[in-house]
């Protein structure tokens, strides 16, 4: 048991910082999100100069071959430095290294370059209106003609959408299969097409994080189809099994920020020492550490036994709870200007009731640290 | 022992019910909210013209004469529509005046309260509701325990998560206590207006249930209904027992006030608690429940959510009134020791 | 709405305290769980002299045709004067109602005088040890031999079997009957003969208050069952919907009178001003009032309505909750000497484990509220 | 970073449960428990016949010569068994004094205890574990948060509902600081014993999921295993979460004892928390999922609960470690300002 870095563990670490030093990201641009969103993108051009955009990739996709560690490393620093996650990060993080398992020599050579710049953003069409966190269940159709797949369906909760050049989108493309899972194709369709609409979807904050994806007639080549016609769900899970540990990372050194923010400002009011006050606070930050620590563990266990394991939903839940927690007790010990529009605890506040719905809602989670790390059975 | 509405109460919960449906449906909220948190002036006056700004104002200023119970009733159903418009803080001035006013406030006040010709806001200096544009303030002063009355202030809008209602930060103005001399008159005046408040806050918390309810059942996931499935099952029944218990506290309040005044403290301070928790909690389920859905501008769960944030600040947080209750607990039992 | 008593709901309770004056319950004797069940039996044969032991009872069958809010006054004052629960409370809650419900005019002149004056006693065989909440899953078997039934299988949870002459039993005298719930017949069975096994189940706390009953050719004369035969369902039904409303405010007052305690005591030790404490003692006092603010209107309900509802499960869900939070919170204030064995306290905190199970465990009390209260769907 | 045990651990770890199961079933702890708080005897001299008690005891004084990590894996498998033993105070008490010391002091307590000859006591003088012919005691005393070593005190019998342990109370005897002349060393020592209590707290914890597990799989109800209701599978998996939070805290406060010192106090303040409050819900959450039979002594969930219970009350409570450790947050980040 060793919970320091090692040697070169602190080497990456030391390289990084100094990089993040030299290259500082700056703050990012109020209110519009537009230029939010074009701040990330310079941003992940950065990295990308710099070598440090896809620390996990092997080196001969411009990569560092990051064990998970250092990617941990990377997403905590990142977040330390007050830096945005990199704008195409669904592409770095998912479509990336799923093209990477199941891609052609034709389609890495494509694909991998222009995600590593964020010359060419991706989003994620899986979910669907009525199928939910439920792949098989996906309505969306795809239907052969000539050496191209004619789309039609909706997807939701596509983030980036808007900004997309690609999206990794399953379709069903034999609704005679046997069984549900069965007969999905998993596809690289250019966004950039009649057929595809994009609508933004208006969150409680104000913002538009997500979208509906509407499909009339979209038309994606053989050559995109990835991992094999009927092989979609396969390759979906390769996407969804990818290790998105580094990020937890990232957004628990957020949360650790929030935090220590929410203490600096309970402290500037004298309220540090009243003894519920102290009470809540602490109780927060044993639970930041708790998820620091279990998420440690957790990648300890994967570079162990190889496989990402259902962890991840544990500390997902945990993460999602205490953040809930955390800005609601913002809006307790700060009163009315917590919630004035606008103000950042304001939006934290709102922002975070989607923690426990998107990427997997708590009950999903639960479900699944039940069944598959507790081995309950399934009912029916 | 009859914990009920009477019949007469259900008729107002019926009519107002009905109403609202009618005339403050989620477009016409949302209209409102959208435009800056703007007031339904088409429901304000058709309010008026009821008489329900005056609804527990005598009739010799010009009020229906009817308590806080009917009082009650008639903001959980505005909470219930979450309906833009300055009634809540109207109303509940209104009442307090009435109750707890110095003849002088009252003769001064009530007649253009009752009629809605002029409305009020209450709250703190931090954040008053309804206050841009009201002729008074009853404001609820944290040390004392007691409502203020003031005047002629200074009502600088303040946009605030919840658009469905107006809120202003207060400076200046003339302050004098509600009531003959502030004491015990004005702390119950205070009482009068939480009391108010949570009542509100019931109504918001049914219409989370309510929404909630209805999804669950209609939306369907691994082909079932979700509403079948144990843990939302139990979500909705958590949603159930918290909505009760602001219920059971805030008609407690409201039958106080009027009925058993020495009662009042504690069931003010057991409703305002209620409601501060209460409410957050059933309509952050709702949204929860509601899944990916609720997170949205469009699925109208989220106004009630906010409302019940603005709701649970304007209560002052649930944990002072906690306080209240533990230190009234402690004195009866040292009393009876 | 008037939260106070009417005039004869006055002239009830006071006639009641100034019976209670006259007529102290005295204090419990210490230790001994029969000499306290001896105190038990004995303080209902005193109220059944005064007319007390079946207030809600109609006045024929020697009780006073008590409204359900005089019941709820009843058991709030015995609370208050601090006496115990009557020792035939199944007889008085259970028996008794039911017989009347569907006993014939000879069942109903044998049973109910013993029953008031805990002359004797009875106890409910519903519960299995595999069938647990499900009655439509009992084992138990009565198989007929001339006029009479012989009766095999096993009971559990069956609280004061050590104590009883009679038991409702509830057993399957048609296995062949095309629903589970069909086929089962009601009896009133003798607890005095061999046949009948009372093995004595000692809980968490080391006392015995619940027992496993083993039948092995009991036998029960026709006479003795309940509603005829095949009809058990039904019959039981009145059992376990017979209004126990009662019994929640008895309960509810001890709860009070527990807190009041514990605010007594933390006032001793000077932890009343610590905020913490209050916060947490404030909030026990909420809940306690609300369960009474609640039961007080499920009781106008039932009066307004007719049937009790299902409002009973949300009483005693919170109920429970309550008493562990709050038996759980002296064990954190008192420290150690909470911890001690046979301290008040820690029995209480032991105790209290076992209201989220008895009389429906908090799990089952959720799914009734979801299913009768909300109208929620039920799986398959 | 290699936040897991070691190979050479994980051999300790594994022939500690062998040997407890073998050794410590539940109808050996039973007739302990049942006996008075005897402690089983054959079990003390197997596990000093290993040199367990000496296990984290430098080898100049008779010890193992490993660490606080290797402790930790032995108390939570010693918590896991629910064993009757005065292994933790023992254990965890020479593992104080070898750390943090004075010569004098680990001269003359060391060897004895490392060799299980004499036996330690943890608590405080109101609530010590193993104190009753204990031949030291480490105690902590509350306000300066630093250890005392406490030799030739009157120790009284306290039976208290966890009968799997001897307890006692304590007065009188030789007191002094845990090091030389106290401060941060004598404190270091506190956090140690909690660290190793809170270690003991995870074997509990683990050991009530495991049962509880292995129950709702087997027990039916409606026909399926009730492991299959949501409400059980939340329940169960929220267990999950706190036992792997406090075996997380437990597992930085041990290494940090060891390798990190600096970082001790807050690592062992997060696992007392953790682990307080977490072995209290784990254990309830078990005998709850066993429904009525749960709540009966042949069940055996109720040893775990109990024990949960007196450990928390080692800890002193989740609340002063959680202000602590809101303090030592405020403290960095006014650091950091």
């Amino acid at each position: 048991m060793d919970l320091t870095f090692d040697a070169r563990e602190t080497a990456f670490r030391d390289e990084l910082r100094a990089w993040l030093a030299a290259n500082p990201p700056g703050t990012p641009p109020h209110g519009d999100e537009d230029a939010h969103y074009a701040w990330r993108r310079d941003w992940q051009r950065r990295l990308a100069e710099g070598g440090w955009a896809a620390v996990h990739w092997p080196a001969e996709h411009g990569g560092r071959g990051a064990t998970l560690t250092q990617s941990a490393i990377f997403y905590e620093e990142l977040a330390a430095a007050g830096a945005p996650l990199p704008a195409n990060v669904l592409g770095l993080l998912l479509a990336g290294p799923t093209i990477m398992t199941w891609g052609t020599q034709e389609q890495k050579e494509r694909h991998l370059v222009p995600i590593l710049t964020a010359e060419e953003i991706w989003c994620q069409g899986f979910s669907e209106p009525d199928a939910g966190s439920d792949l098989a269940a996906v309505k969306t159709r795809a239907v052969k003609d000539g050496d191209e797949w004619v789309i039609t369906g909706q997807k939701v909760w596509t983030s980036m959408a808007q900004y997309a050049k690609w999206c990794m989108l399953v379709a069903r493309t034999d609704p005679d299969a046997p069984k549900k899972h069965q007969g999905l194709t998993y596809f690289l369709m250019d966004m950039e097409q009649d057929g595809v609409e994009v609508v933004p979807l208006k969150q409680i904050t104000g913002e538009s994080e997500f979208n509906e994806l509407f499909l009339d007639g979209a038309r994606v080549p053989d050559a995109n189809v990835l991992g094999g016609v009927g092989n979609g769900w396969k390759v979906a899970l390769t996407t969804l099994m990818n290790e998105r540990s580094g990020l937890a990372f990232f957004l628990q050194v957020r949360m650790r920020q929030l935090l220590d923010q929410l203490v600096g400002e309970a402290s500037a009011r004298g309220l540090l020492d009243d003894p519920v006050v102290a009470d809540k606070l602490g109780e927060l930050h044993l639970r930041c550490e708790v998820l620091r620590l279990t998420a440690y563990r957790g990648l300890t266990a994967i570079e162990t036994y190889g496989q990402p394991g259902p962890e991840g939903s544990l500390t997902k839940w945990m993460w999602s709870d205490t953040n809930q927690a955390l800005t609601q007790l913002a809006a307790d010990l700060l009163g009315p200007e917590a919630l004035t529009d606008g103000a950042p605890w304001a939006f934290e506040l709102l922002r975070a009731r989607g923690n426990s719905i998107e990427g997997g809602t708590t009950e999903v989670l639960k479900n699944i640290v039940a069944e598959r790390v507790l081995g309950l059975p399934r009912l029916k | 022992m009859h914990f009920d509405l009477t019949d007469d109460q259900k008729e107002i919960k019926r009519v107002a019910r009905e109403l609202l449906a009618a005339r403050s449906s989620w477009a016409r909220v949302r209209e409102a909210a959208e435009g800056g948190a703007r007031y339904d002036d088409a429901l304000w006056r058709e309010l008026c013209e009821l008489g329900w700004p005056g609804i527990a104002v005598g009739e010799e200023h010009g009020g229906q004469g009817l308590g806080a119970v009917e009082l009650a009733v008639l903001l959980e159903e505005l909470g219930y529509a979450c309906a833009a418009s300055p009634f809540l803080s109207t109303a509940a001035a209104a009442a307090a005046i009435e109750a707890c006013g110095s003849g002088a406030q009252r003769a001064r006040w009530l007649p253009a309260l009752a009629s809605g010709e002029t409305t009020a806001g209450i709250g703190t200096r931090a954040l008053c509701a309804d206050g841009v544009g009201a002729a008074v303030l009853v404001l609820l002063e944290r040390p004392s325990g007691e409502a203020m009355l003031v005047s002629g202030a200074e009502c600088a809008p303040l946009a605030t998560i919840d658009p469905t209602r107006r809120y202003a930060t207060v400076s200046g103005g003339d302050a004098e206590p509600l009531g003959d001399g502030g004491g015990a008159g004005a702390r119950a005046a205070a009482d009068r207006v939480r009391a108010a408040v949570a009542a509100e806050v019931v109504g918001v918390a049914q219409r989370a249930l309510e929404m909630t309810l209805a999804y669950v059942k209609e939306r369907r996931q691994f082909g079932v209904p979700v509403g079948a499935f144990q843990a939302v099952q139990n979500r909705c029944a958590q949603m159930l027992l918290d909505t009760e218990s602001a219920r059971s506290t805030a008609l407690f309040a409201a039958w106080a006030a009027d009925a058993a005044p020495e009662r009042l403290p504690e069931a003010a301070a057991l409703a305002a608690a209620a409601a501060a928790d209460g409410g957050r909690a059933v309509t952050a389920s709702a949204i929860q429940a509601h899944g990916g859905i609720g997170f949205t501008w469009e699925a109208d769960v989220h106004w009630l959510y906010k409302r019940a944030q603005l709701d649970a600040a304007l209560l002052g947080g649930a944990r002072q009134h906690r306080a209240r209750l533990a230190a009234l607990a402690a004195g009866r039992v040292a009393a009876s020791a």
